[in-house]
């Protein structure tokens, strides 16, 4: 059962992520994004992680997202022109890729044996009441920073995006 | 496991064939009532006083052609309606809608599922729900529907706060993020349900505005401003596919409506105990609709009413038989009262769309970020602070 | 028992005057000035009072203020008797003298900065005295140095006076030269500076390290006492306000360094050869000095000549093991020192602004006051009798006699040429006929006359009123000399010979000096160009420095070799840069290509360094 | 039943991610759509974070993960908000056009 879940929303959210990157449209790019997020949202709740599931759609897909197709929308970016500016990006992009990721997977592998095995289910610290104490415990001092790098951001985007005044 | 996964898929059956059902006839009770209130009979030709109304529509709309207009993004045009339909819908299945009951010897709990994050749960799939309509207006390649697909998830996006932050001030006195416990705690008396017991008027306020602009209603129906935008995201849709957008909208109202009953109004919970005969009023509701509706079926001034106010009388009086039914009573009475309390607000909602006027958009932005958010933010942080210091 | 206050005072009398003296008026300005130093002086008197008699030495630790491995200076005060003396002195002087500024700079612009700066020096002073470490005394000692220089060049609109001050300051900068080093020394030795601890630990020193330590503070003390070689600035420092000169330049400053080698006769007593350095360059510098105030015109440069050489004499009462007759006659010298510079202030003031003698005379029945006090001062100079001067000079020749009697004989001589040269400006000032063109010489105001008339009471009665030497005895080893009648009726009689010359050469016949001018042309024109020591400093000093700079520095380091090597390293910086530019494409996805690679690159050694197991 | 997932197969999904967010990066010149393959990046991460926290029966892995979705979102606003200012003053989204750091 956990398998299959598993195995269906890691195939979506493969499959999503691909779209990403081949889709010539921000949009369906966008559209895809949100679908790699819904799935590893599952995958959390799978990893026991039902506040960060919550979480991940609310903020992720609910909100960053919105903004992300907001701003194609305001924008009406089109397609993408092909400007075959980079040379680097073509000659070493795919090599550095490939290699990036048969490390990671080799190393993941060798690291992590298949020993541990993940059943939903496995592990209960992950509610919002455990999630919310070390929140405000442990952890208080970099949550409240948060809170001022926020400030910060919405300072930040306000400047940028506001009309001139002048 | 296997009569779980039986049992669950009996419970996705009735929930979902009741809920279609409520949702075609919310619309008829909708027309009917801002007929009354315009003082019109509203419709009256399908079938008994327009009974049959919602059928003669789906059959309308399930028969008209579905046109997919030209230089759309088919894609995201055809998505979009499954997407509005599908995340107003999803959130249905874990609102509980009474508590645990037996069925032949198997119990099990009035509501599709029970997640320790209900509340969370809900706010984020309604988030989603935006994307619905900001992909619909945007697929459909028409100014109309992009600004109206713009205008409806900018304020989406803007009521979301103050809804949550509304919701939070309950859930703080509660002091539970799921559903079901939330009404665990306000048993008992009227004044034990969070809308009293907490002095949660202004979260209860605050949440009903905010549920408006969110389920795009009358007065924030910017989206769909006729005069303005023609019809808004939806324009370019026709057919099931329009329905669909119709069909999210009012199960969006019923969940909102459902949240506000949970959350406020002690849920499925009577006003004072059975002990002091509380298991009586429906009885007693039923028994004289029922009475009142013989008595006109039998007045010789409305004879063409006679085929319908008959039967129904008796309908009537039979229901009210049923709830007298110990057996059944267990299960019905919290279900009669969850359906009293969403109906009143379901009947609110209707109510201000025959009332009030509709909103300029900038001063609907305005009242959400200058007004409603900060008062939203000061109840949250007086609720905490009263929380805090009389637990 | 918060020493601290005493310094702070002026302190915040100078922020508040300089930050925001601009929009006071005079009398704000005023009250902050001279009220912050006038607390400042009770203050000195409630602690000295609190402390009792003071028998030893009550140390304040306020902060750490530099710690840098063994090295560990701390803020810290301390009192003892030879500080207390000195706290009386400077904030008891330097309270009249503000007094006594208030009316003589009354017509002068940038009066709020006058007092800034005066305020300022005051905190700097007080730092010195206070100081319980050579490093705060060095604080002190640099501050009052830029105050002096700020206050010389006062009048910043005089070329005459900022070239002034510039001499002061790198003529002083010299002398601090061998004060640093010999900081060096003592820290590299005893592994600390606080007086204590050095003290303590110095007899156990080798004493040819002692020596050059003794000798590289008496270097330090040259400069900021006016001693041969470097006493050249202090006559030119009369360029500043009269009152700066009484203050700084006669009664505090100048005796930092006198004070700094009695604060120091530990190192001294276990060095003998540096106290006899001391000691000759002191009797030199009594002399010289005193032979060229015999011929000066200006009466600021008389008197500026006449602290140089009582600072000799105070240099040779410390060389002779005197401390206590040198601290003596410090604080008698800034009584009838200031006196007289205030008095001159204000024969300068009455005639606005004449300095000349030659266009002075017969000022005595025009302005009484000023010459009843200035004869008070004169006589205390000349070691009259039984006035403060008296007993201090004679202490401090005393100890000399038993020192060496050459000693002796050379400072009776010089106390002669003192009191001919004192009386010599008294009489040209105040005696005979009106010389001057200024028509009305007026009476100078009480505000300035108060303070002249408390300092001529001092200068009459000091010596006889604080017997420093008796005081002191805590803190110096006893003077062996014995108070003899032999030497100090000499030095007595050397005193009223020169008075009797004077009257004689400048009232009863004025033709002598020029008929002695003419006689002995030579020697007067050498004494009246001061040696031409100036001229052959510019020749020996300044000219070959000023030339070689020029030369190996400029033409040769600066522009051959740092501006080679800059030039150099900038254009090897491009030659590199052009290389590295071809990187900087501009294009954000090259860049995030190399970023990749570079990740690559380090997963793939931390693979080899065996971090991923 | 086979029913449980080996710990590495969502180390492997990650690094799936991630290299196809690096990938998006490199290729895409459209600088919004490069901006999704950084919050894929982010996620991949954030899916690390949450199946190590699994591992170590810690919570801390998902405060790392709570943290990363802050941080993300205030990047998207102020990043977007560039993007709106580029738009704006150079009327392009293309990166390639976008070089006048260079020169």
């Amino acid at each position: 059962m956990d398998l299959i879940v598993f195995l269906v929303f890691a195939v979506i959210a493969v499959v999503a992520a691909i779209n990403v990157v081949v889709q010539r449209h921000p949009i369906s790019s966008a559209v895809s994004l949100i679908g790699v997020m819904g799935s590893l949202a599952v995958l959390y709740l799978l990893l026991g992680a039902e506040f960060i599931a919550a979480a991940q759609v609310i903020v992720y897909a609910g909100a960053v997202m919105v903004l992300f197709v907001f701003v194609i929308m305001l924008l009406n970016a089109g397609t993408e022109t092909r400007t075959g500016r980079s040379f680097i990006a073509s000659l070493l992009g795919v090599p550095v890729l490939a290699a990036l990721l048969a490390m990671l997977a080799y190393f993941t592998a060798r690291i992590y044996p298949r020993g541990t095995e993940v059943r939903f289910g496995g592990f209960r610290g992950g509610t919002a009441e455990a999630v919310g104490r070390a929140l405000f415990t442990t952890y208080l001092l970099p949550f409240e920073i948060t809170s001022i790098l926020i400030l910060i951001a919405i300072v930040g985007a306000i400047v940028l995006a506001r009309k001139e005044l002048e | 496991m296997d009569s779980f996964i039986v049992i669950s898929l009996i419970k996705i059956f009735v929930v979902f064939g009741a809920l279609m059902t409520i949702l075609a006839y919310l619309q008829w009770v909708e027309r009917k009532v801002i007929a009354h209130i315009q003082v019109r009979p509203g419709p009256y030709r399908v079938g008994p006083h327009g009974l049959l109304q919602p059928l003669a529509d789906v059959i309308k709309l399930i028969t008209k052609e579905d046109l997919v207009p030209p230089y759309v993004n088919k894609v995201l045009y055809l998505a979009a309606p499954f997407l509005a339909i599908t995340m107003a819908l999803l959130s249905i299945s874990v609102i509980p809608f009474g508590p645990a009951i037996q069925v032949g010897g198997y119990q099990t709990w009035m509501q599709l599922t029970d997640l320790n994050i209900g509340v969370l749960f809900i706010l984020a799939v309604s988030s989603m729900g935006v994307y619905g309509i900001a992909l619909a207006g945007w697929s459909s390649n028409n100014k109309y529907a992009l600004l109206g697909g713009l205008r409806s998830s900018a304020q989406m996006i803007s009521y979301e706060l103050p809804l949550s932050l509304a919701i939070a001030a309950p859930l703080l006195v509660s002091n539970t993020l799921s559903l079901r416990k939330l009404v665990d705690t306000q048993d008992g008396w009227l004044w034990n349900w969070n809308l009293f017991h907490g002095w949660q008027y202004v979260s209860f306020i605050i949440f009903l505005i905010a549920a408006f602009a969110e389920t795009n209603r009358v007065p924030f129906d910017l989206p769909e401003a006729e005069n303005e935008l023609v019809a808004g995201f939806h324009t370019e849709y026709s057919s099931m596919k329009f329905a669909s957008f119709f069909m999210a909208e009012y199960a969006n109202m019923i969940t909102v409506s459902c949240m506000a009953t949970l959350l406020f109004l002690g849920g499925w919970v009577a006003p004072w105990p059975a002990a002091y005969g509380s298991g009586y009023v429906p009885v007693a509701i039923f028994a004289a609709a029922g009475v009142i509706m013989l008595f006109h079926g039998l007045h010789p001034a409305r004879r063409r009413d006679r085929l319908t106010f008959l039967p129904f009388g008796l309908i009537l009086l039979l229901a009210a038989a049923v709830f007298l039914v110990p057996l059944t009573q267990s299960a019905l009475l919290p279900l009669f009262w969850f359906c009293a309390k969403t109906g009143a607000i379901l009947f609110l909602f209707i109510w201000i769309r025959g009332t009030l006027p509709r909103f300029r958009y900038d001063q609907l932005m305005q009242f959400a970020w200058k007004f409603l958010f900060p008062v939203a933010m000061l109840n949250l942080l007086v609720t905490g602070l009263v929380v805090a210091v009389f637990s | 028992m918060q020493l601290w206050l005493i310094p702070i005072l002026p302190l915040a009398g100078f922020l508040i005057n300089g930050l925001f003296g601009r929009r006071f008026s005079k009398a704000v300005v005023n009250t902050f000035a001279i009220g912050s130093v006038v607390l400042a002086f009770l203050w000195v008197l409630k602690t000295l009072s609190g402390l009792g008699g003071l028998p030893g030495t009550y140390t304040e630790h306020y902060f750490t203020w530099i710690q840098s491995g063994a090295l560990s200076i701390g803020a810290d005060f301390s009192v003892d008797r030879l500080t207390a003396v000195m706290l009386l002195v400077v904030t008891g002087i330097g309270s009249l003298i503000h007094i006594y500024a208030i009316g003589y700079m009354a017509h002068e612009g940038g009066y709020y900065r006058f007092f800034a700066y005066l305020n300022l020096f005051m905190f700097f002073m007080l730092t010195l005295v206070l100081a319980a470490n050579y490093l705060v005394l060095f604080v002190g000692w640099e501050g009052v140095g830029l105050c002096s220089y700020l206050l010389i060049g006062f009048y910043f609109d005089k070329k005459i006076a900022t070239d002034a001050g510039n001499k002061a300051f790198i003529v002083n900068r010299i002398g601090d030269f061998g004060f640093s080093l010999a900081m060096f020394l003592i820290f590299r030795q005893f592994g600390s500076l606080d007086f204590a601890h050095v003290f303590a630990q110095a007899p156990a020193a080798p004493v040819g390290l002692l020596t050059l330590i003794g000798v590289l503070l008496m270097f330090g003390a040259c400069g900021k006492s006016a001693q041969i070689p470097l006493y050249v600035w202090l006559p030119d420092a009369m360029a500043g306000p009269t009152p700066v000169s009484a203050l700084i330049h006669a009664a505090t400053m100048v005796t930092a360094g006198v004070y700094m080698t009695a604060r120091s006769w530990v190192i001294y007593t276990h060095a003998p050869i540096a106290m006899d350095v001391i000691a000759y360059i002191g009797i030199a510098t009594a002399f010289v000095a005193a032979t060229i105030g015999l011929a000066q015109n200006d009466i600021k440069k008389v008197f500026a000549y006449s602290t140089v050489s009582q600072l000799g004499y105070m240099f040779v009462g410390v060389g002779c093991g005197a401390f206590s007759a040198g601290i003596y006659h410090l604080m008698t010298h800034a009584f009838f020192k200031a006196l007289l510079f205030l008095g001159a202030g204000a024969v300068i003031h009455s005639l606005s602004g004449e300095q000349d003698m030659r266009k002075m005379g017969g000022l005595g029945t025009r302005i009484p006051w000023t010459c009843g006090v200035m004869f008070c001062a004169s006589l205390a100079i000349a070691g009259f009798p039984f006035t403060s001067g008296f007993f201090s000079k004679d202490a401090i020749l005393l100890a000399a006699d038993h020192r060496a009697p050459w000693l002796y004989w050379v400072g009776v001589f010089t106390a002669g040429m003192t009191a001919f040269y004192v009386f010599r400006a008294f009489f040209m000032t105040f005696f005979g006929r009106y010389r001057g063109h200024e028509h009305h010489p007026h009476e100078s105001p009480p505000v300035m006359l108060v303070p002249l008339v408390i300092l001529a009471v001092l200068s009459l009665a000091g010596g006889y009123l604080f017997k420093i030497p008796d005081f002191l005895h805590t803190v110096f080893p006893p003077v062996e000399a014995t108070e003899e009648l032999g030497p100090m009726a000499v030095a007595s009689a050397a005193g009223l010979l020169g008075i009797a010359l004077a009257y004689l050469m400048y009232v009863l016949k004025p033709g002598i000096p020029d008929s002695i001018a003419s006689g002995a042309k030579g020697i007067y024109t050498l004494i009246y160009n001061k040696y031409f020591v100036d001229e052959i400093y510019d020749a020996v000093v300044v000219k070959p420095l000023v030339g070689g700079s020029r030369i190996i520095l400029w033409k040769g380091a600066d522009a051959g070799l740092i501006d080679g090597i800059v030039n150099g390293i900038g254009a090897r910086a491009k030659g590199v840069g052009g290389v590295l530019r071809l990187a900087q494409s501009g294009n954000t996805r090259s860049y995030a290509t190399w970023v990749a690679f570079g990740s690559v690159l380090v997963i793939f050694f931390m693979a080899v360094a065996g971090v991923l197991r | 039943m086979m029913g449980q997932v080996p710990l590495s197969w969502f180390l492997m999904l990650s690094a799936v991610l991630f290299s196809l967010g690096v990938a998006g990066f490199i290729f895409r010149r459209n600088i919004i759509t490069m901006f999704m393959s950084i919050e894929l990046i982010l996620n991949a991460v954030n899916l690390t974070f949450i199946t190590f926290a699994y591992e170590r029966q810690q919570v801390a892995g998902h405060l790392l993960a709570f943290f990363v979705m802050v941080v993300a979102a205030a990047e998207a606003a102020v990043g977007l908000a560039i993007i709106l200012t580029i738009f704006k003053n150079r009327g392009t989204l293309n990166i390639d056009e976008l070089n006048s750091m260079k020169n």
